[in-house]
């Protein structure tokens, strides 16, 4: 079967990234296909490559990035959303003259077109939020 | 044609589960998860509640939040079935659309 | 658009949140602009404090925030026309249809007569239209 | 010696009106502000318990949040004072502490 | 520390959320260990859902997460020794002390007696110490 | 009077940061001290130099910087909550060998401490937040 996943708020703040991850491999490890995962509101802030947590506690970009890297998966940061929030690519730094882009490996930054895209495409769309 | 509804919001803190079990129809399932998982336990103000809820909702429960917050599967509400990560997938899958009541 | 290929599913957007508090009202409405553009059934919903969301003369002046109330009304130009306003939500905030702005569009198959799009619902049959959608986003 | 509490949420999405009024000392002041001004609001679920409350507290609710919410100032509750962020720094001061309920 | 210069206030740090869910209870944990090293007056309130933060044998492993619920123990090793539990609170989650863990300090002034440093308080006598703080942090 | 003040939540997606913005407008306008604005949680994203609001909506960044620099105001990030949460001034980047920093103009990054310290030596602390 094939998943959309939605994801709603940063990363530590909330439980959403984790809970997602963790349906994310186990769907994965099901055999299921993981269509996209969307980056919306806060969420877009999982996608940051300049995050440094504790030594002892997970390190959610990176993991989200790994997974990524292992299984192809599509991660999608919401442009609109990571504007206003500050996220930015490569492209998007020199677009809005910025000195600076922060997006980790694995995830792009577009549309919200990718959003219904995922919702028609996919067979279920499941949303982690606050 | 049932839906799965997922609740992650403790029922003292937020009204999700109170408008979930409003809103969603009869023969429905509901997963509580993350901070949701505190509905689904014995002898709380809201316990009573979900078990009325039970006649006409399917009820299951996250295993690993409810661990995580310190309290037992053996304290779960009789009824409502203690899940894996796996399961939620299959719940996911068994069913026809999921609402996150956020 | 390219994806759409034939595939209709039904799309239900869940507002249940005042707006200004919180940017999810905000944000659901540009997610709604952009669904408009494919060929899908667009139900929107508004129960909870999400009817907070739909109340006439909104002012934001003294907040410093941006009014965007005033998109509701324009969903009618894009073929967003079944908005539904729970009813038991209205009353248990002492609100009526009356403090919500009129929502309308015009319908091409009957040249172009403007209709109201917002309908207020009771809980059974809110329940019953939700449970018939093919996907939900919360907002 | 009294207290101003802030409250900034909806009584109808979460508990820190209730747990505000439960737990504010008789004497001291409450202002209702973000999303919070919703439960300053004539006729809704909460307003009756909120107009008990007035015999032990003093209520204030922030005028440029009801506005911006499309209610209106008319509809406030009978008893509770409407003020801007010029009050609300003047309750600031007059109280000998803030809380946040969050 | 150089800013105490003799002010001594009461803190409060008021914890109202499950842990796990949200960061809140862990970030609040981080400020209580630094405010140790001032010379200030601390006293914790753990209330409404906050109670589930002291819960024994919490098990983080099936969530990914780190399981910080050890460090309440320590609190004791900082001089953090008036930690408050609101008694409704637990009743209505079917909780009791119980359920929590023992949390206990040195006292120095008597030939450092292990003595217990959690209290379960009623809501009166909560009200009271809240409305006596300087300082009310929330989270 | 001097007023401490704290704030919780990132830019946009709570009203925290809009609302504690007007307060110690006013604040200043009735002649108060600000002694310090402490951003915890993802309250420290309000420091980031990368956001591009849409242009018809105000930039939550920019507003704190400059009114900073006309107020002489002193705007703490939190370190422990910058770190998780991928804040870094140019400081920092070096320290975590990463390749850009994202802070902007009138904010420092600094300790837990600093809040405390706050809450010592305000005559108010309050507190924005969700």
């Amino acid at each position: 079967m094939k998943f959309g996943i939605v994801i709603n708020e940063g990363p530590y703040t909330h439980q959403s990234s984790d809970s997602a991850l963790q349906f994310v491999k186990a769907a994965l490890g099901k055999g299921h296909e993981i269509f996209r995962i969307f980056f919306y509101h806060d969420g877009v802030n999982n996608g940051t490559d300049l995050g440094v947590p504790p030594q002892d506690d997970r390190n959610l970009a990176k993991e989200w990035s790994e997974l990524a890297e292992k299984h192809g998966l599509d991660l999608v940061v919401c442009i609109a959303a990571a504007q206003r929030r500050g996220m930015l690519d490569a492209d998007e730094m020199k677009r809005h003259g910025k000195n600076a882009s922060n997006l980790s490996k694995g995830f792009r930054i577009s549309g919200l077109g990718q959003l219904i895209e995922a919702g028609i495409q996919a067979d279920r769309l499941v949303t982690f939020g606050d | 044609m049932t839906m799965l509804h997922t609740v992650n919001k403790s029922p003292f803190e937020r009204n999700t589960l109170e408008s979930c079990l409003r809103l969603a129809k009869k023969g429905s399932a509901v997963l509580l998860f993350e901070d949701g998982v505190i509905g689904a336990m014995q002898n709380t103000k809201f316990s009573e509640k979900v078990s009325q809820a039970m006649s006409d909702l399917s009820f299951y429960v996250l295993g690993p939040d409810i661990k995580a917050r310190g309290l037992s599967e053996k304290k779960v509400i009789d009824g409502i079935k203690v899940v894996d990560y796996n399961d939620f997938v299959d719940l996911t899958a068994e069913h026809n659309a999921v609402q996150s009541w956020l | 658009m390219e994806t759409a290929e034939g595939v209709v599913k039904k799309f239900c957007y869940m507002n249940r949140k005042a707006p200004y508090g919180t940017i999810y009202a905000l944000e659901s409405l540009e997610v709604v602009l952009i669904a408009a553009a494919f060929d899908q059934d667009i139900s929107l919903v508004f129960a909870d404090d999400g009817v907070y969301q739909l109340t006439k003369d909104q002012d934001t002046d003294g907040i410093g925030m941006k009014n965007f109330s005033k998109t509701y009304s324009a969903l009618g130009d894009y073929d967003i026309n079944k908005i539904y306003v729970e009813k038991e939500s209205l009353e248990e905030r002492g609100l009526s249809v009356d403090d919500l702005q009129a929502l309308t569009y015009e319908d091409e198959d009957d040249d172009w007569a403007e209709k109201n799009s917002l309908f207020v619902v009771g809980r059974e049959e809110l329940t019953a239209l939700i449970d018939e959608q093919d996907v939900v986003l919360s907002f």
